[in-house]
């Protein structure tokens, strides 16, 4: 058995979630490594969550909300995108791959995106080993 | 049979140290270290940082002299920005270092240094301390803390914070002074004055008098000195001047701080953290033997007055002369140092006072416009415990690219391992040793307030 | 003149947008509302469309 | 009521009685789940509608996927079954929740109703018949729509770019507008269907994101990008992404060579004979009226236009020729998405105008018991598995799961379910939250987002708060898509409901807040909008206040003369000033302006100055921003030095004067654009082309010796315009395009204006001799429209005219509830968008004023007293300035501050929640100890 | 009854024994009646081998109350801290270098060996020194807070920590209660004026001097943050205030976040950096990000830079 990556997806119930719901209802398959977190908008995200997942022994975050835009709360997304170019900053600060993180954004009706986002970020994660081996 | 006696910690003294007594089979004397046993690396983790802030950082080397390293940061990197403070912003920061001062030689002589003299050197070491002194003085404590708390105050109030200041600011001082204020430091400080005379009648009288026999003899060593004065009229200064170094026979030459790499160097031994600081431009190399010492010079409150021509305030001079009729010029007594440090007690509130009365000190004009580049600047100021150079090298972000910082102890570490060793080997004969003989070996350590 | 008394509830002939948003309003005035669609679904042709399309919440 | 068609509406106003027939769907509506297990075992495929034919679907199908709702039907003319009794019935056999009924038969309704509104939307021009451009010959054309599924990622290719002859990928596509539109002699339809050109654009951009490299080709006549922001989408589609734009009539598509490519031959503004190939070729099929739609109208006496679309008032755009009858939507002319939804609410304005007395009587609500106080308990979790029939259980060891499940912390029960979501299953669960005294429950089924209220009517059936459930979606997020790894779906469910536990664990119950509502409108500007708002919502019973900052009310439509549709506009100003001022439920406030404001939906307080500085309070619970727009004043065109260069809106006046200029001219040129669609202002002003071209008639029908020239970039003479455009060419009215490069000179030369432009048909300078100058001015934006925004904290678009919600989906809305706009502040519109956007403005203001409060969803945030200090930096993140910084006790400002969040304002998003340094606002169902303990429970394995 | 107390500092600067002389009124009687001191290196002169420094085991004495200042960053701190442990019933971490590694921590962002390297090779030392390795305590692979290191009952951050509150805890130790310490920012005691960010779109450094009227009350200056300075109130725990305002601001400078995190765990840079970009404030305005964590480096918190490596896995 190879490394199975575990993976937090932080969803955007107005799209990413909904995308996935979609991907499921057109039987998508995508690999079973995302274990799904429902928020009511990617703005809603608070950086700390992505540290803790990582300290807490998740190989990858992710970010999925709605195109820049097409927020439901007008700029949540936008909030979204200035922490996450920071928050890759400062993963690198607290010894992490930024590679650990994405974020992409996913409409609802685009459940394919979404299966791509998954699919790519665990190959990535795969390619660069579990998380803790980082550390010490 | 041969044996160390390990002195751990080194107490009443700010800083992590220990003497170590080698004796030999006859329980004589063989050699005696002073270990430093503490490393931070301030020089180093201030690298990157943008100038401005490291006056922030550096005053963390010290809790007792923050000021000094805050300014004398603030100096350096000044100058590395190529700024000049504001005459009203420059004045504000040497206010505030000569009132750092006033604290520091309160706790130093009353809370750390006094019980050795109040209680005796051989007084138990549960009474010999602070709560000792309360006891057996309790009114005289009781004025010492109100005065430091005073003092403290005074510079907490005005300046934020007395402990790790912030106020001095790249290009000047953060907040200007208004008149309200102005008072009222007045007043403080004249209180302060009176107990800082008061304090040196005391000691003169009820210390120094009762104990002059350990003060010609304990630790005593020949050495030359260094220490800031004006560049006019070779008075003593403390914020901002030229550096003198003089050697024991009394000549002595003058310099910038900016050379100061032209005059001093550092040595290290393997048994210390600290390096040893020595006078390269005499060029004779550095040896610590009591006997034929080289290179080896001290700073702190014996030094400065020892190079001054005269001190400019009118009480301290006056104490000025009558120390100098008593011990010459240079005096090389090692507990002369807390003579020398009241004396300077007595300047720093009149030089306070001098500062506050200055009709350009309320203006709010406070702080230069600066800008962030590349370059390098050397800052100088006294601490109580000696001559402080920050030297700081800047990249076109105006962060730091180089740092070497020499402390007042550091110039002091190798007078005061000789010291020790000279009182260590008076005192200690044929395996004979107390608890007081080995307090009276602290004593000549302790009395250059490392 | 013959005063008839006039009936709360109102038909919406069309499920695409148009007709949603009507029926929306009128629900949401204290209407009681038909929405009749020719189709399966409603929706129209708006859910045809790729892009300007972000939810599908109008249709709730 | 879907596969529903109406027939027949017999009656009056207020009182109809309306036949529906209602097409058997086959599939129970209450049973079928969605699962879409039926559909996959379909042996027929035929056709998608919905695909526009370019993909296939089952017998059995559901018109797409996120269809709403989402009940399977069955298409009789292609099932199996249905065609021959006896045979398959493989549908029946899968379908676990028993929800096949081949014995559906139609059914006639008869409903009472008080009003009927028509919104059957339209059809695609079908260029089959016809055959043009080889559409229905060679493969590789197709509609617009078809392009548009081509593009969707749920589209027959995915979303890949290939074309349907053989699926190579599209390199070259050519867009070819005005297909079925504008177009007499092809198909009948003159009219311009206003939505292609954008849409193609909008096509092309997406399809160049889709395939890198793609290169696209628009063959237009004019552009007609007359929309909110649509000029500035154009230019960023040229400039940035490489749209190219050809202004020409194609007069050839044919196959090349031996492969399905297509060859065009069109001649160039040069004038040059240009062959190009493409791969593809798309063209933008014009809109028209659906066959089934002109048939309803026929049935229901409506009275039709020349182009087949409801006849309407300009004043009264959703009114049909019957009362109580309204059509909106493309019925009542070519209308892109925001102008449909927007006539909806104005149909919606006109209905309850019409019933108001009725209101409330055929709504209800329904009751729940008393809820049960859970705080001080301890948490007793019911698990619900749901097999989702072979859905879910099909793949995940349900079992196993159930066992796993037991061992969880607080779960006390576990139990396992066909179908969670079936009514016996509800019922079940409603038991059991009572025998077992369960206190919270997880579902693990399939998605929140469609089950979620379905759980939560359960809990309040069974005396639970409703926010107790937590859903684990194990369906369509794992069993549906590892459906080949039953072992890691297995185990990954187990994570899920495992996060689910502990999420629920931590959950409170939470009430929604109720706002009480000053039933009171404000409407702000008495130009038209304003009066059509405030008199819908007074006629509907709702008191208004109308403030103009002058002291007339009319607005813009004082300048005007006619309608596009020849309706004298003074006649219907005045009408419509009568009768604001002597409505008895309308306040005017002339020489008033509003100078202050504060509150929030239905709770809003703004305070009106007067010239004289006397000061006016009104408590309204919503408001309509109605401030309409300015002329821009030319510097161009030497319009200040020379006389004879007037504005349009200028000469209107001389012209209605019958001024001696006027009379005596021969020569008149008609410059458009003067001020839009340049520059700073990359904006169309929408009326102006139809403006100049209604004046050119005029002049030419006064006097056929006149000549009139049009100087134009292109001709916006949109939807049903389109005719005055016809008859102006008709009459000789000549029109020379222009381009920004070679914008026209102006100067005088004695008694003659020389204007001089290149005319890009003859390819040289073309000088003529004019007496008078009209110059098409712009519409700009109120210069103190800045004032109100901040006011209200409306935003202002970057033109300068007020942004609503949502360009599309909510186009009278502010973002800030409670808040309208309509008419020009807007964006420039004609007469008849204004009104209707007005009734639209009240029809969405009445839903909040008829109502005594106003419920807020109970996600919000709330502010945790303990750990908020006032930092403030949430105070400017939140998109709705719900957040204000008060003193932690009145009065003491040395007692610390804290945030107070408005819960009326506050929509939930959380963005506050995730800027906050120490937890101090936390969002109810959503705070940072649920998340955070999700993520635990996510990795805790 | 007097309570035996031991005080012992280790990584650190002395500031926080100051603090506690500035204690001021009520020191006299805390240290010679309420406590019974049986430990104080810059006090008194209780000796770890031995007054006559013949004993080969380091040894405090024992004492209910202990309190360590400093962070621990050698051998000996370790030993002392561990001794420390053993001795008192109660540990009290007094000051941001005990409770978050404080400024020595900043050495937890350099290479270590590389650093002491150049340390011992400045311009002004002679040529050829080596680091000195006999007799002194060895460094620990980084520097530590306290609490990585043995069990920790009591935090008491602060650079340096406000006497009023060192007071607090013995006093309330002695009574048996718990103290009244703050919670929260210093935000919370900031009474300067807040609006929310408005335009600010860029953090400024700090050389030129923020706006203010002399002389006026602090309530009517407009928060530092707000006029553009970073200012690290909001991600800083409560505790520097006397006289109803934060030290540093009331010198009318910018908050440096010398208290540590505001909630135990926080991670001011992370907290800091989210409120910047939250709020459409360019994070990469901060001149030098890294050292936010300049008072909270330990715990992990800061690491060297790592030079980017691409990792490939076999």
């Amino acid at each position: 058995m190879g490394f199975e990556p575990k993976i937090i997806a932080f969803c955007c119930h107005w799209c990413a979630y909904a995308a996935a719901d979609l991907a499921g209802a057109a039987r998508m398959q995508y690999p079973h490594n995302v274990r799904i977190v429902r928020l009511m908008c990617s703005g809603m995200m608070h950086p700390e969550f992505v540290m803790d997942a990582l300290s807490q022994g998740a190989d990858g975050v992710m970010v999925l909300g709605c195109h820049l835009d097409e927020c439901r709360y007008r700029d949540g997304n936008y909030r979204a995108l200035d922490r996450s170019d920071m928050v890759v900053e400062l993963l690198e600060d607290f010894g992490y791959e930024p590679e650990r993180f994405n974020l992409t954004w996913v409409s609802s009706q685009e459940p394919d995106k979404f299966v791509k986002a998954v699919t790519e970020m665990t190959v990535r994660i795969k390619k660069l080993g579990p998380v803790n081996d980082v550390q010490g | 049979m041969a044996k160390v006696l390990n002195i751990a910690p080194v107490s009443r003294i700010e800083g992590h140290a220990k003497i170590a007594i080698h004796l030999d089979d006859n329980g004589n004397v063989e050699n005696t270290f002073l270990h430093i046993q503490s490393l931070r690396g301030f020089e180093k983790f201030i690298e990157g940082r943008p100038a401005e802030e490291v006056p922030r950082i550096v005053n963390r080397i010290c809790g007792i002299c923050p000021w000094m390293h805050h300014l004398a940061s603030n100096k350096a990197v000044d100058s590395a920005f190529g700024a000049t403070p504001t005459p009203t912003g420059h004045k504000l920061r040497e206010m505030c270092q000569v009132m750092a001062h006033i604290n520091d030689k309160i706790l130093h002589f009353f809370f750390l240094a006094a019980p050795d003299f109040v209680l005796g050197p051989d007084a138990d070491y549960s009474v010999r301390n602070i709560m000792g002194l309360v006891k057996a003085a309790p009114e005289l404590a009781k004025q010492v803390v109100k005065m430091r708390q005073l003092g403290q105050m005074m510079l907490d109030k005005f300046a934020g914070k007395a402990i790790h200041p912030v106020a001095g600011v790249v290009g000047g001082f953060a907040k200007p002074m208004v008149e309200e204020e102005r008072k009222e430091l007045l007043q403080g400080t004249r209180t302060l004055l009176d107990f800082g005379c008061y304090a040196l009648d005391f000691a003169i009288n009820n210390v120094f008098a009762k104990y002059m026999d350990i003060i010609g003899d304990l630790g005593a060593i020949k050495t030359g000195f260094l220490g800031m004065i004006d560049r006019e009229d070779g008075s003593l200064r403390l914020y901002d001047g030229q550096l003198r170094l003089m050697k024991s026979d009394g000549s002595f030459v003058d310099f910038e701080g900016d050379d100061y790499i032209d005059y001093i160097g550092e040595h290290v031994e393997p048994w210390g953290y600290s390096k040893m600081v020595y006078a390269k431009s005499w060029k004779e190399g550095f040896d610590m033997a009591l006997t034929a010492p080289k290179g080896i010079y001290r700073v702190n409150t014996l030094a400065r007055i020892n190079v001054c021509e005269k001190i400019s305030t009118p009480r301290a001079q006056a104490a000025l002369e009558a120390f100098r009729s008593s011990f010459g010029r240079p005096a090389q007594q090692t507990l002369l140092y807390h003579y020398a440090r009241l004396i300077e007690l007595v300047y720093s509130c009149e030089r306070t006072i001098e500062l506050l009365e200055w009709e350009g000190i309320t203006d709010p004009n406070v702080r230069a416009k600066v800008e962030p580049k590349a370059g390098r600047g050397v800052g100088v100021v006294e601490a109580p415990r000696g001559t402080l150079i920050h030297d700081y090298t800047t990249d076109e972000n105006g962060c730091i690219s180089g740092a070497n910082l020499i402390v007042g102890t550091t110039h002091n570490i190798a007078p005061m391992n000789m010291s020790v060793k000279r009182a260590a080997s008076t005192l200690i004969k044929d395996g004979v040793y107390s608890e007081g003989i080995l307090n009276q070996v602290e004593m000549a350590v302790r009395a250059y307030d490392p | 003149m013959l005063i008839t008394k006039k009936i709360g509830s109102v038909m919406i002939v069309g499920g695409g947008v148009t007709g949603i948003q009507a029926a929306l309003d009128l629900a949401d005035s204290g209407f009681f509302v038909y929405l009749v669609e020719k189709s399966g679904a409603i929706g129209g042709a708006m859910s045809q469309l790729d892009k300007i399309f972000p939810t599908n919440d109008c249709s709730m | 009521m879907t596969l529903c068609e109406v027939t027949d509406i017999a009656g009056r106003a207020g009182n109809f009685t309306v036949t529906v027939k209602e097409a058997p769907r086959y599939v129970d509506m209450g049973k079928c789940i969605g699962c879409g297990d039926c559909t996959e075992k379909c042996p027929k495929q035929v056709d998608s509608e919905y695909d526009a034919e370019t993909g296939k679907r089952r017998a059995i199908y559901v018109k797409y996927l996120q269809a709403v709702p989402l009940k399977y039907q069955i298409d009789p003319e292609a099932c199996i079954r249905l065609q021959n009794i006896g045979t398959c019935g493989a549908c029946e056999e899968v379908c676990d929740a028993g929800a096949i009924n081949f014995g559906d038969i139609e059914k006639i309704h008869r409903i009472d109703v008080g009003a009927v509104v028509l919104a059957p939307g339209f059809e695609v021009f079908d260029p089959t018949d016809s055959g043009v451009w080889g559409y229905g010959i060679f493969p590789n054309v197709i509609t617009s729509l078809q392009f548009e599924r081509y593009l969707s990622a749920s589209g027959p290719t995915k979303g890949y770019l290939v074309r349907p002859s053989d699926s190579k990928a599209v390199k070259k596509v050519a867009f070819l507008q005005c297909v079925g539109s504008r177009d007499e002699n092809l198909c009948g339809n003159g009219y311009c269907s206003s939505v292609c050109c954008m849409s193609a654009i909008k096509e092309a951009v997406i399809a160049k994101e889709h395939s890198p490299g793609l290169q696209t080709s628009i063959f237009y006549m004019d552009m007609r990008t007359h929309g909110k922001e649509f000029d500035q989408y154009m230019e960023r589609a040229r400039e940035t992404s490489g749209v190219r734009f050809v202004r020409c009539r194609v007069n050839g598509v044919e196959k090349d060579g031996s492969r399905d490519d297509l060859r065009l031959s069109y001649i160039n503004e040069e004038g040059l004979q240009v062959e190009e190939v493409y791969d593809m070729v798309v063209l933008s099929v014009g809109l028209q009226t659906p066959k089934h739609a002109l048939k309803l109208a026929y049935n229901a006496d409506i009275k039709l236009t020349g182009d087949n679309f409801a006849a309407t008032s300009d004043f009264a755009p959703v009114q049909t020729s019957r009362e109580g009858i309204f059509a909106c939507g493309s019925f009542a002319g070519p209308k892109n998405i925001s102008q449909s939804v927007t006539s909806g609410s104005a149909a919606a304005a006109a209905v309850s105008d019409l019933l108001a007395p009725a209101r409330f009587e055929l709504s209800a609500d329904a009751s729940f018991p008393d809820e049960k106080d859970v705080s001080a308990d301890g948490p007793r979790i019911g698990v619900f598995l749901c097999h989702c029939g072979s859905n879910i259980a099909g793949v995940v060891d349900v079992e196993a799961l159930g066992e796993y499940t037991a061992t969880l912390p607080d779960v006390v029960y576990v139990e396992q379910n066909l179908f969670s979501c079936s009514q016996d299953s509800q019922d079940m669960i409603v038991e059991r939250i009572q025998e077992q005294s369960l206190n919270r429950i997880v579902v693990a089924a399939c998605s929140p987002r469609t089950h979620e209220p379905l759980f939560r009517k359960t809990l309040k059936t069974a005396g639970l708060n409703e926010y107790l459930v937590e859903m684990a979606n194990i369906r369509n997020q794992n069993s549906w898509v590892h459906t080949a790894d039953p072992e890691a779906a297995t185990s990954k469910a187990k994570d899920l409901v495992r996060m689910a536990v502990a999420r629920v664990t931590c959950s409170d119950s939470l009430k929604s807040i109720s706002v009480p509502i000053t039933q009171k409108g404000l409407v702000i500007g008495g130009g038209t909008a304003g009066m059509i708002a405030a008199l819908n919502m007074a006629e509907q019973g709702f008191e208004v206040h109308l403030v103009e900052k002058t002291d007339i009310l009319g607005g813009n439509a004082l300048n005007l003369k006619h309608t596009w549709s020849g309706q004298h506009v003074p006649t219907e100003v005045a009408k419509l000033v009568d009768k604001v001022v002597w409505h008895e439920k309308i306040v005017v406030h002339r020489e008033f302006e509003v100078t202050a404001a504060e509150g929030f939906v239905g709770n809003f307080k703004s305070t009106l100055t007067g010239r004289d500085g006397f000061k006016r309070t009104i408590e309204h619970g919503a408001g309509i921003i109605a401030t309409g727009a300015e002329q821009y004043i030319p510097q161009e065109y030497n319009y200040e030095s020379i006389t004879r260069v007037v504005t349009s809106v200028q000469f209107d006046k001389l012209y209605e004067l019958n001024e001696v200029h006027v009379r005596r001219a021969k020569n008149f040129v008609f410059i458009q654009c003067v001020g839009s669609r340049e520059e700073n202002n990359m904006y169309c002003s929408k009326v102006c082309c139809t403006h100049s071209v209604q004046s050119a008639i005029g002049l030419k029908k006064e006097n056929p010796n006149r000549n009139v020239y049009i100087l134009y970039r292109d001709m916006r003479t949109y939807g049903q315009r389109e005719a005055l455009y016809k008859q102006a060419r008709k009459l000789g009215v000549i029109f020379i395009n222009y381009e920004l490069h070679g914008k026209p000179n102006v100067t005088e030369n004695g008694l003659v204006i020389n204007v001089e432009v290149w005319d890009h048909i003859l390819h040289r300078p073309l000088k003529l001799e004019a007496d008078m100058v009209i110059l098409a001015i712009a519409i700009r934006p109120m210069s103190d429209a800045s004032t109100l925004s901040k006011l209200y904290k409306v935003p202002l678009g970057g033109d300068g005219f007020f942004q609503e919600a949502h360009a599309k989906l909510r186009p009278v809305d502010f973002s800030v509830d409670g808040m309208f706009v309509a008419g020009l502040a807007h964006f420039p519109k004609s007469i008849e968008e204004s009104v209707s956007q007005a009734l639209a403005a009240s029809a969405r203001a009445v839903t909040l004023l008829s109502k005594r409060e106003v419920f807020l969803d109970g996600i919000t945030a709330i502010v945790d007293e303990q750990n908020c200090d006032g930092c403030a930096l949430c105070v400017d993140v939140c998109p709705y300035n719900a957040i204000t910084l008060v003193d932690r006790i009145a009065d003491d400002p040395d007692a610390g501050k804290l945030i107070r969040v408005n819960q009326a304002q506050c929509k939930g998003c959380g963005i506050c929640q995730g800027s906050c340094p120490k937890r101090g606002v936390y969002i109810t169902g959503f705070t940072m100890e649920q998340i955070s303990t999700q993520i635990r429970a996510a990795l805790a394995a | 009854m007097a309570v035996t107390a031991a005080l012992e500092w280790l990584g650190s600067c002395s500031g926080c024994e100051i603090a506690i002389l500035n204690i001021g009124e009520d020191l006299l009687p805390l240290i010679t009646e309420t406590l019974d001191i049986v430990h104080a290196p810059l006090l008194m002169d209780h000796k770890y081998f031995g007054q006559c420094g013949e004993g080969v085991a380091l040894e405090i004495p024992d004492a209910v109350i202990g309190i360590v200042t400093g962070c621990v960053n050698n051998r000996e701190h370790l030993e002392v801290l561990q001794e420390m442990r053993t001795k008192c019933k109660v540990l009290i971490a007094l000051g941001t270098c005990a409770t978050h590694g404080g400024i020595p921590a900043l050495m937890n962002g350099q290479d270590q060996q590389e650093s002491w390297q150049g340390i011992f090779t400045t311009v002004s030392t002679d040529p050829g020194a080596e680091i000195p390795d006999v007799e002194v305590p060895p460094p620990l692979d980084r520097v530590y807070a306290c609490d990585e290191k043995v069990r920790i009952d009591m935090q008491l951050p602060g650079c340096p920590p406000n006497p009023e509150f060192i007071a607090e805890v013995i006093v309330s130790l002695v009574e048996g209660r718990d103290p009244i310490l703050p919670s929260k920012s210093v935000c919370d005691t900031c009474l300067t004026k807040r609006e929310g960010k408005g335009t600010v779109d860029k953090v400024k450094r700090f050389i030129e001097n923020v706006e203010f009227e002399p002389g006026a009350p602090i309530d009517e200056m407009r928060c530092l943050l707000e006029q553009g300075y970073m200012c690290m109130g909001p991600v800083t725990a409560a505790g520097c205030a006397k006289r109803g305002v934060p030290g540093c601001i009331s010198a009318r400078v910018p908050c440096r976040g010398c208290f540590g995190p505001v909630r135990k765990g926080g991670n001011q840079l992370l907290d800091m950096m989210n409120g910047l970009a939250s709020n459409g404030i360019d994070y990469k305005s901060v001149v030098d990000r890294r050292s936010i964590l300049r008072f909270t480096g330990a715990h992990g918190r800061l690491r060297p830079v790592k030079k980017h490596v691409a990792r490939e896995k076999s």
